[in-house]
């Protein structure tokens, strides 16, 4: 097999950054998935961006130097930048990080996906055949359609393979995919995954930056765990996931939300009801979607329910339909025996403290002007609680020294965790959390729903957690609501759904949350 | 539908406007100092008879009572009658019709000359590599900046001074619509709008040439060039149309000056004798025609918009406003 | 809060850049001949010398003397306090009317917004020259016609950035939140939208006030701006553009104070909305 | 290089002289409204009329009546009647014969309230009755004796036009007036120009035209730059042949310099001054006004402002008028004298600002100032004169005002105006010492309807009047010059203004030579003007 990809010593710094990658080693040959894996920040995009000659993009120019750097068979070693756009897009495919962002908004499909052909100056009739080609081995229907379209009309999904179509155009013999599945759901992410390995067994060669490890075990051949720029540990996917040699890749795993929780003692008196929800929203274009359809709920002090769904499935809406922050159609909401969802604001707010949530988006949540302390003393004021700050910070595992601080000034891990705090200051019965931990790092991820847990066996508090992610779920809930097109599909404690899932959309989002190892 | 809808809001819009200008210049001028029967015997100090006088006040109904006169303007304007000029006694939309032209020309050749510096300002910026390059951008910004606050009338009197007195390369005055005799006025004008448009394109350019679709352009092996017209352009130029609409009221607002400065034909000047000698048909006529414009160069801008940028397509209106803090116009 | 002040203009430095610093070093500057032009040149402004008239620049008249021989540099700084004020005063007036106009569409009923958009559009499209010229006709020439047009003029460019920003934070989830936590909806205005509204602002009207500087100016130039003998630098530049080639500084003075204090005020409003948490 | 007013000696500025081209010429002055001067009548329409229309008669340096479309006149003993001789053989462009009937259409032309004439109409006021003796001969008949008629039918407001063209309506002649003169009008693009074409048949030469024939130039383009910078600029660039009023920096360069001709005709009537409104208080005690013309100090001004292009004046009348009266030494700047007077006048008290206050009134000078008719030089002169009389306590509040609210601010309070002014500066362009009639005579307080009134000192002194009204009678030159001098020894010892200095009327050409000022209004006639290559 010939080697597309032979790298040695290549370090990368950038003025004032410093170093960010410190004399990586890569091998690969045609027809091979290599997974690099690391932590945030461990280098991996600069990485991918270094083997197209893109190291120093939407930033300070960067400095790059390497013993060896072959790709796509070429020797790019000190070569000028005719060199790499001769390689760019012919040779090699980048998919890059930022999926949504990185088709021009302002130009069809059609003409982003053939852009590497235009470039090159192949006509329009066989740009044309041959982007429709890339679309469809990208696994979207209709590829005459989508070419026409722009990116906007396009699901996240859609705008994923359509990028990996632009970047397998012109069928190179590296593809390098910079996180192709972090910004899709579940079964999407699967369904890409899937198109990936395809390819690879078509001979592209694969390049593939995750930090989800269960992407990497069901794709990648080897893995590279990067860690401050350098290769900590490398080898075949089954050996280093099975095997971890390095503590990174130790701490890695560990993160991997596994595992699921003993059922709750005593479930408690009910707090939260809800009977017959429906909501319809009318779409922009004329017509309706059915958010919420049919859906009852009932949740018991010291219980945490999940809900899980696809993306749009009506899981932000129940949320926000619990905590009276919309109105169903038809249904009612009771909160601890009595009526909720049908009184006017003006009754509800008296007791607003006993239902809290925690929106998707800490950072949108805080007034950008209020320190973390301001936040938390208005959420104290408005509660009437009798806890300080302080006492807050403690519960969450926050250092005192982050009450002076602006919520843009805290790390998206502390943002979570003041989100928490200023929750927990009312003494909620409910606390709902939408998607608290999507956003966040596995590592980060992990710590953040280990808080949750110890949370509420210390409080009691019962907890409504809507996750697409059935591993977070399992990890923290003990009963789970599976829901798909606005209707409650499945439910029932967690293990028992985990281990005999019924409907449909529960299988599919079981496949994806597999564990890394087999 | 939406467009019918979207042309429904223009004209109520348009319609608006005109009660407005007829509204606000009314009792502008009307408690301003001087009579207009003054304006239509023969200017102010004139000695007219009682008897002229009071023969002009009866045909002009200015002996009416003032909110009647306000209200027969008023039905004048809001059906776009004109009427007479007070002092110089023809048709005021032939007045306007004969100044319209070469405002308009003056305005378009500036708004041209300002998208042009600005791109050229935006781009280079961009482009810019190197410690030189850098360093050059830096000034660039700061000229921007100085650009866009300078006075036109002392901009102009420089040009003139160093181009027709001086150098004596281009005429100081502008009679025609001849590219010569309107280099000089439309650049004066252009200055500070460019500085305007300039410092948003090139934030814009900035952006859209650091974005992941940009650098996934070149990653497919496209040259610099080719991000920058195929895709950062065009996104650096959205605001800058949506900026046009209020740079053409900067502009004519800058022509009444420009004009009256290079001695050009032209509805600012116009305006200013106007109102100088208190013609309210003539001033009635020359804000409606102006604020009427606006909204005309506002629809356009809109189009314009939707044909660059095709998200906007759905929507009715576009987010647009006048550059940060740039509330001046 | 215990920060030396040299940690804060380190961080001065830092956040605003050095363009930034030195713009406002500028308008501290204009600021001190503002506020005590005695200070800075100990003069009579509106002193007259026939016999002195048109100096060039001198050790005794650093800016040189204008057609009455009174002295430019004294003038210019006196200039000051006027100019800046008109300035500011523009501004307040434009933005008082524009905080009116935008919150009320923003946050108003539906019909509300609907009527004072359309206000705010036929608003924007009366040139500010035009309005001024009306004004003036109206209330007779002089720095307060000035500046009452071009704060109008003015408001409703603030009146549009008010509305789309109050109806972003009214919307944003941090208001939300704090809906969510009890709080009633006038205190959520109070406690968030006002502020977060208004502070962004400071950075626009800072820009704002540079641009009606050169605004009023041009009034002058039309003869209807400030009256004589007031050292108002635009009354200034213009009556010295006549004399453009034989006596410069008398251009140069009151244009370079013109261009310099707006260029130093956009500089600052600009290096201030980027740093200003939106 | 400089030409003196209405001589023909002036510098060639190099170059042949050409027959033929278009001459440019950039008045600073507005724009007409109307081109025909009979109606309104200002002095830009005097300025662009002199190349079409022509008076019935002229006047020369020394002030003497010439023959032009009239070329003998004789008044009666009573001088109730003129009988006017008329050139034989004259036609107006459109071929309308000048003749007796022609004067008859003009004069009720300027009489009839429609045209709304203001100097002119004062200058045929006492014409009861024209009538037409034959067609050379017309018979004037007046309510009362008018020494100033022939002065009042030289001017320009007053000239001769076809009776035809004044038929076709107002409107239609506003456009295109017809007259006699070298030019004709043939197009006019408002804002823009005004198109002069060479009349062939010209033949009614008048005292300024020095050759028989049509004009050298074949068109003229009368454009409207208002800009005195822009102006100056277009002259040295080549653009235009000749600008009026210039800078004063203008001229000193163009002085210095060798292609551009300086010439300097002040307009007649009467002086640039100050008037000061002696109607009411401050200004209604003789001594206060003195104070104020001590204090004001404006030869030191007047220097460095006008650079040596205007001389101070101690006159109420123009230098080109031969009856000017002047006294120097009523003119002095002293300091203690003004402070004195205004003691005696019971202006004590001194508030903090330094200002002289009597019975808690500031002694405050309203000074509402045209920014349409004062040029830049002239605001900084009353900007020192703001100054200067500060020093002895005076108030003085400039105010500059577009020219609609101007006549506003000056019109009498119960013509809807204010009255708001103790000092202004109009001044008067009339032929002949007759204008002292129209300023400082008490029927000059009696606004016309529009408010407005041109004795703005409010001078009602009967002695004065008298004075006037005799010389308005008298025909004899000698007699005449005698009360007119009287009458301006009256104002001048009444401080009822403060002279600064002829009505600055300056031409700056390039590349033209042969360009004349008439006698009477000191417009520029382009008669006998030619391009030089
Ligand atoms: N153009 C640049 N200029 C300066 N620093 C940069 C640039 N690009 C990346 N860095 C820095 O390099 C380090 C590695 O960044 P990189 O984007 O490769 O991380 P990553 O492993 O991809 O993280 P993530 O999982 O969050 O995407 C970071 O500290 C980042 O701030
Ligand atoms: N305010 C709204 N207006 C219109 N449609 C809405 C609105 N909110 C939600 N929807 C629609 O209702 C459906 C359910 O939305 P919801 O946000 O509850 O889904 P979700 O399960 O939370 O999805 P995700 O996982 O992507 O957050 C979707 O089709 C969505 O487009
Ligand atoms: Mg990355
Ligand atoms: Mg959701």
């Amino acid at each position: 097999m010939s080697t597309v990809l032979d790298v040695a010593g290549l370090t990368v710094a950038f003025p004032g950054v410093g170093e960010v990658l410190r004399g990586v080693d890569l091998r690969m040959e045609a027809g091979r998935c290599l997974a690099v894996v690391g932590e945030s920040g461990a280098g991996k995009s600069v990485l991918a961006r270094s083997l197209v000659g893109l190291a120093g993009e939407g930033g300070a120019p960067a400095r790059v130097s390497a013993e060896r750097l072959t790709v796509a068979g070429q020797d790019v070693l000190g070569a000028d930048e005719r060199r790499w756009r001769g390689l760019r897009g012919q040779d090699v495919g980048l998919v890059l990080q930022d999926a949504l962002q990185s088709l021009d908004p302002l130009r069809t499909v059609g003409a982003e996906v053939g852009e590497s052909l235009a470039v090159r100056g192949v006509g329009r009739a066989e740009r044309h055949e041959r982007v429709l080609a890339a679309l469809a081995a990208a696994g979207l229907d209709e590829p005459g359609t989508r070419a026409a379209q722009r990116s906007g009309e396009l699901s996240g999904g859609m705008r994923q393979r359509a990028l990996i179509a632009s970047a397998i155009v012109s069928e190179p013999a590296l593809l390098v995919a910079d996180e192709p599945t972090t910004a899709l759901d579940a079964t999407v992410a699967q369904g890409v995954l899937e198109m990936l390995g395809r390819l690879r067994d078509a001979g592209t060669a694969i390049l593939l930056v995750s930090h989800d490890l269960g992407a990497v075990a069901r794709l990648a051949d080897d893995v590279v765990v990067l860690d401050g720029g350098r290769v900590v540990e490398s080898g075949p996917a089954d050996v280093v996931l099975t095997a971890p040699a390095h503590e990174v890749t130790r701490a890695l795993l560990d993160a991997v939300p596994r595992g699921s929780r003993p059922p709750a003692a005593e479930p408690g008196r009910e707090v939260l009801r809800a009977t017959g929800l429906h909501r319809r929203y009318r779409l922009p274009g004329g017509g309706s979607v059915s958010a919420l359809d049919d859906v009852s709920l009932v949740v018991r002090r010291g219980e945490s329910v999940g809900v899980v769904g696809e993306s749009g499935s009506g899981k932000s809406t129940l949320a926000r339909m619990l905590v009276a922050a919309e109105q169903p159609d038809a249904g009612r909401v009771e909160l601890t025996g009595e009526p909720w969802s049908e009184l006017p604001e003006r009754r509800r707010r008296p007791r607003r403290h006993l239902v809290r949530l925690v929106p998707q988006d800490p950072l949108g949540s805080f007034d950008p002007r209020w320190s973390a302390g301001r936040v938390l003393r208005a959420a104290i004021r408005a509660s009437g609680s009798d806890r300080t700050p302080a006492e807050l910070l403690e519960l969450v595992r926050l250092p005192p020294g982050t009450l002076g601080r602006r919520p843009r000034a805290l790390s998206g891990g502390q943002r979570q965790r003041l989100a928490i705090a200023r929750a927990l200051a009312a003494d909620p019965e409910v606390l709902v959390l939408d998607e608290p931990v999507s956003a966040l790092d596995v590592t980060v991820q992990a710590a953040i729903l280990e808080l949750l847990v110890e949370l509420q066996e210390r409080t009691g508090t019962a907890l409504v957690l809507v996750s697409h992610d059935l591993a977070v779920v399992r990890q923290v809930c003990q009963r789970v609501v599976v829901m798909q097109a606005g209707r409650v599909v499945e439910q029932g404690p967690v293990d028992e759904v985990w281990q005999d899932p019924k409907a449909h959309v529960t299988k599919a989002l079981l496949t994806a949350a597999a564990p890394p190892t087999p | 539908m939406t467009v019918l809808r979207w042309l429904l809001g223009r004209l109520a819009a348009a319609a608006l406007v005109a009660w407005v200008v007829a509204t606000v210049v009314f009792f502008a001028l009307r408690s301003a100092g001087g009579d207009p029967s003054e304006a239509i015997l023969g200017g102010p100090g004139s000695q007219a008879s009682p008897e002229a006088v009071a023969q002009v006040r009866a045909e002009y109904s200015l002996d009416e009572p003032l909110l009647v006169q306000y209200l027969l303007q008023l039905a004048r304007t809001v059906t776009f009658q004109l009427g007479d000029s007070y002092a110089r006694r023809r048709p005021v939309s032939e007045l306007i019709g004969d100044q319209l032209t070469g405002t308009l020309v003056l305005a378009a050749l500036g708004l041209l000359l300002a998208w042009v510096i600005a791109l050229a300002v935006a781009t280079t910026a961009v482009l810019a590599r190197g410690r030189v390059g850098r360093r050059a951008v830096g000034l660039l910004r700061g000229a921007e900046v100085v650009a866009s606050v300078m006075p036109h009338f002392w901009l102009g009197a420089v040009l003139i001074a160093v181009f027709a007195g001086g150098l004596g390369w281009l005429p100081a005055t502008s009679s025609d619509s001849s590219l010569r005799s309107l280099l000089l006025p439309a650049l004066t004008l252009a200055v500070p709008v460019a500085g305007f448009l300039g410092q948003v394109m090139r934030d814009g350019l900035e952006e859209a040439h650091t974005a992941p679709f940009a650098t996934t352009s070149r990653a497919r092996g496209a040259s610099e060039g080719r991000v920058l017209w195929r895709h950062s352009l065009r996104h650096a130029a959205l605001p800058a149309i949506a900026l046009s609409g209020w740079a053409f009221g900067s502009l004519l607002s800058g022509a009444v000056v420009v004009e009256t400065l290079f001695g050009r034909p032209g509805l600012g000047r116009l305006l200013i004798d106007a109102t100088h000698s208190r013609d309210v048909p003539v001033v009635i006529g020359v804000v409606l025609v102006i604020a009427l414009g606006y909204v005309v160069v506002m629809s356009v801008a809109d189009v314009l918009e939707r044909v660059v940028d095709p998200r906007l397509r759905g929507r009715v209106e576009a987010v647009r406003s006048a550059p940060q803090g740039q509330v001046v116009s | 809060m215990g920060r030396t002040a040299p940690a804060r203009s380190a961080r001065a430095w830092q956040v605003l850049g050095p363009g930034g610093v030195v713009s406002a070093a500028v308008i501290v500057l204009v600021l001190l001949a503002a506020l005590w032009p005695q200070l800075l040149a100990p003069g009579d402004p509106t002193a007259v010398a026939p016999a002195d008239a048109y100096q060039p620049p001198s050790a005794g008249a650093p800016l040189g003397t204008d057609a009455s021989g009174r002295d430019v540099y004294t003038r210019v700084v006196h200039g000051a306090g006027q100019s800046l004020g008109v300035g500011a005063l523009a501004t307040a007036i434009g933005l008082s009317l524009g905080v009116v106009l935008g919150f009320g569409a923003a946050l108003g009923p539906r019909w509300l917004d609907g009527l004072l958009s359309r206000v705010i559009e036929v608003l924007f499209s009366l040139p500010s020259l035009v309005l001024a010229l009306l004004l003036v006709a109206v209330l007779g020439a002089g720095v307060g016609p000035s500046v009452i047009s071009v704060g109008l003029a003015t408001a409703p460019g603030y009146a549009r950035i008010i509305r789309a920003r109050a109806q972003a934070v009214a919307q944003s989830s941090y208001v939300g939140a704090a809906r969510l936590e009890g709080v009633s909806a006038p205190a959520a205005f109070v406690r968030h939208v006002l502020p977060n509204t208004v502070w962004p602002l400071v950075a626009v009207a800072t820009l704002g006030i540079g641009q009606a500087i050169v605004w009023v100016s041009a009034l002058s130039y039309l003869g209807l701006g400030a009256l004589p003998p007031s050292p108002e630098w635009g009354a200034m530049l213009n009556a010295g553009r006549l004399h453009i080639t034989t006596s410069w500084w008398l251009t140069v003075a009151p244009g370079l104070a013109i261009t310099v204090t707006a260029a130093a005020l956009t500089m600052l409003g600009r290096r201030l909305s980027a740093v200003a948490p939106s | 290089a400089c030409g003196g007013g209405g001589s023909d000696d002036a510098a060639t500025g190099g170059g042949e002289p050409v027959a033929g081209g278009t001459l440019v010429y950039a008045t600073g002055d507005a724009e007409p409204t109307c081109l025909d001067p009979h109606v309104g009548g200002n002095y830009p329409q005097a300025l662009v009329s002199t190349q079409y229309l022509e008076p019935l008669v002229g006047r020369d340096a020394s002030g003497e009546i010439q023959p032009w479309l009239a070329t003998d006149w004789e008044v009666s003993e009573d001088g109730l009647t003129w009988d006017l001789t008329l050139a034989e053989g004259l036609t107006f462009t459109d071929g309308t014969p000048l003749d007796a009937e022609a004067v008859k259409v003009n004069i009720e032309h300027l009489q009839d309230p429609d045209t709304a004439s203001s100097t002119g109409y004062l200058g045929v006021r006492k014409i009861e009755e024209v009538e037409p003796v034959d067609a050379t001969h017309v018979r004037l008949h007046l309510s009362e004796p008018d020494s100033a008629l022939l002065e009042s039918l030289s001017m320009q407001w007053t000239a001769m036009q076809s009776p035809a063209g004044i038929a076709r309506g107002q409107d239609e002649n506003c456009a295109a007036p017809i007259g006699t003169g070298p030019f004709v009008v043939t197009e006019w693009v408002p804002q823009q120009h005004v198109v002069l074409e060479r009349n062939e048949d010209y033949a009614s030469h008048g005292p300024e035209a020095e050759h028989d024939g049509a004009a050298h130039l074949e068109r003229i383009e009368w454009r409207f730059i208002p800009d005195p910078a822009t102006r100056w600029a277009a002259l040295q660039s080549g653009e235009v042949h000749v600008i009026d009023n210039p800078e004063p920096e203008a001229i000193v360069s163009a002085e210095a310099g060798e292609d551009i001709t300086h010439i300097d005709a002040p307009r007649p009537g009467s002086v640039n001054r100050i008037e000061l409104n002696s109607s009411q208080p401050p200004f209604d005690d003789a001594r206060v006004r003195q104070a104020f013309v001590y204090s004001a100090d404006v030869d030191p001004g007047i220097e460095a402002l006008y650079q040596g292009v205007a001389t101070r004046s101690h006159s109420p009348l123009s230098s080109v008028e031969p009856m000017g009266y002047s006294d120097p030494s009523l003119f002095v700047t002293d300091l203690e004298e003004a402070e004195r007077l205004l003691d005696d006048a019971g202006w004590t008290e001194v508030d903090d600002e330094g200002y002289r206050v009597r019975d808690g009134e500031r002694l405050t000078v309203r000074f509402p100032v045209s920014t349409n008719q004062s040029v830049a030089a002239e605001q900084a002169l009353f900007e020192q004169v703001q100054a200067n009389t500060r020093r002895v306590g005076f108030e003085v509040v400039l105010t500059p005002l577009d020219l609609s609210a101007w006549y506003g601010a000056l019109a009498a309070p119960e013509d809807g105006g204010e009255n708001a002014y103790e000092a202004v500066s109009a001044p008067y362009t009339k032929v002949g010492p007759d204008v002292l009639r129209t300023l400082y005579h008490s029927d000059g307080t009696v606004p016309a309807p529009s408010g407005y009134f041109a004795n703005l000192s409010q001078v009602t002194d009967p002695e004065i009047d008298a004075l006037l009204d005799e010389a308005a009678r008298i025909t004899d030159p000698g007699q005449r010059a005698d009360l007119y001098e009287e009458a301006q020894r009256r104002v001048l010892e009444g401080y009822y203004v403060l002279p600064l200095y002829d009505q600055q009327n300056h031409f700056l050409t390039r590349g033209v030579e042969g360009v004349t000022t008439l006698g009477t209004v000191s417009t520029p006639t382009f008669v006998n003007a030619r391009l030089t290559s």
